[in-house]
């Protein structure tokens, strides 16, 4: 129950920096924030009470005391996918600020670069 | 409540302060910086949710390369958020 | 005995926590998210004692190798090379 | 409990001692590199105590533990000297009570000159 606050409260916090923040570095923090909130979450919705990793290392061990491994290997995709994203939106805000001098969203109007 | 309950308590705490300070601050380096705490805590909570792989790869990528290409974007930018 | 031992290890963290809200200049934070990285390398070979899997030692082991180079670039950073 | 592991706990139990004595001096001390030094000195043998006291509690882990023991005492320091350098050349100077104690100043004036 725990794991659900601490991942709803990470993703409303990023929500709240992408919604109102004018700097375009804060808004990727904000997505950076967001993509740790859900990693949280979808971890959290495959855990099972008194279960181990799901690492056959010992013999003694058996598949049903071990918690569910497919939204592990999910999420460790999706991290370095958001890795990537991040990246390129940080290579972008670069790009705009070398045109616009600024990183002001309210003083980026007009669309051609 | 066991201990590991507290334990998950105190980490959760921590992680929304950790973001709030990276919202609300005005210099963006520490802002980087704090989404690097935020990482730090993230590696344990999955840590206590039984997925050491998932931890491994958070605690490589969040404290190393995010804070390395936050940093490079400062560098090219402003530092201060007006 | 594991569950004293974390009991400290927690009022190191919330120190350790406080000086990095608090601290005056950006080498303070610092200096606080570094120490909280080597305290949570800790931390996590103790949990690894307590779950009793030999697994969970390698994500302390990552933490150890690669945990210095976020430091290290906002240090490059401060100093104004990079 | 056999020997070796008594010692082990014994072990862990000072570890943990100076890595919170480590934290309070984090607290209390009132520039940054005296912060700095309390942190890295006693926060790192702290840190080594502890993965090496796990080590011989367990005797089969004692190799992997005796390796991120080695890489805690190399990576450290590298970090807190880098950060020292950096934050001197930023322009904080150290907490002095009287004046001109800061016998590093001209030494890195002289040296910047050089290398220009």
């Amino acid at each position: 129950m725990l794991y659900y606050i601490g991942a709803i409260s990470l993703i409303l916090i990023g929500m709240y920096a992408v919604l109102t923040k004018k700097n375009l570095l804060k808004i990727v923090v904000g997505l950076s924030i967001v993509d740790s909130g859900v990693n949280l979450l979808f971890i959290s919705v495959g855990y099972v009470k008194d279960a181990t990793a799901p690492i056959f290392s010992m013999p003694s061990l058996t598949a049903d005391k071990m918690v569910d491994p497919v939204p592990q290997a999910l999420v460790l995709t999706a991290i370095v996918i958001g890795l990537a994203t991040t990246a390129v939106a940080l290579g972008l805000v670069i790009r705009l600020y070398d045109h616009h001098k600024t990183l002001n969203i309210n003083k980026i109007r007009q669309l051609k670069w | 409540m066991s201990w590991l309950a507290v334990l998950v308590l105190v980490l959760v705490v921590v992680q929304i302060i950790a973001a709030l300070f990276s919202v609300w601050q005005k210099d963006l380096l520490l802002a980087a910086l704090g989404t690097s705490a935020i990482s730090v805590v993230l590696s344990v909570l999955f840590y206590l949710l039984q997925a050491p792989d998932v931890a491994l790869t958070e605690a490589a990528i969040g404290v190393a390369l995010s804070t390395i290409i936050f940093v490079i974007a400062i560098k090219k930018t402003d530092r201060y958020e007006e | 005995m594991i569950l004293y031992i974390l009991i400290v290890l927690g009022l190191a963290t919330f120190f350790v926590v406080h000086r990095g809200l608090k601290g005056p200049t950006p080498s303070d934070r610092i200096v606080a998210l570094d120490n909280i990285t080597t305290i949570t390398t800790a931390g996590l070979v103790l949990l690894g004692l307590y779950f009793d899997r030999y697994i969970y030692i390698d994500v302390a082991l990552i933490y150890g190798v690669l945990s210095f180079i976020g430091v290290l670039t906002l240090a490059r950073y401060l100093e104004g090379g990079l | 409990m056999g020997v070796v592991e008594i010692i082990g706990w014994v072990i862990i139990v000072i570890g943990v001692a100076f890595l919170f004595l480590g934290a309070l001096g984090l607290f209390r001390m009132p520039d940054v590199y005296s912060r700095m030094q309390t942190a890295t000195k006693s926060v790192t043998f702290g840190t080594m105590g502890t993965i090496f006291g796990v080590g011989l509690v367990h005797p089969e882990w004692f190799w992997k533990t005796l390796i991120i023991a080695v890489f805690i005492a190399i990576s450290n320091p590298i970090s807190s000297h880098a950060l020292a350098r950096g934050s001197y050349k930023m322009g904080i100077r150290p907490f002095t009570k009287e004046e001109n104690m800061d016998d590093l100043e001209p030494v890195v004036d002289k040296s910047e000159d050089e290398e220009e």
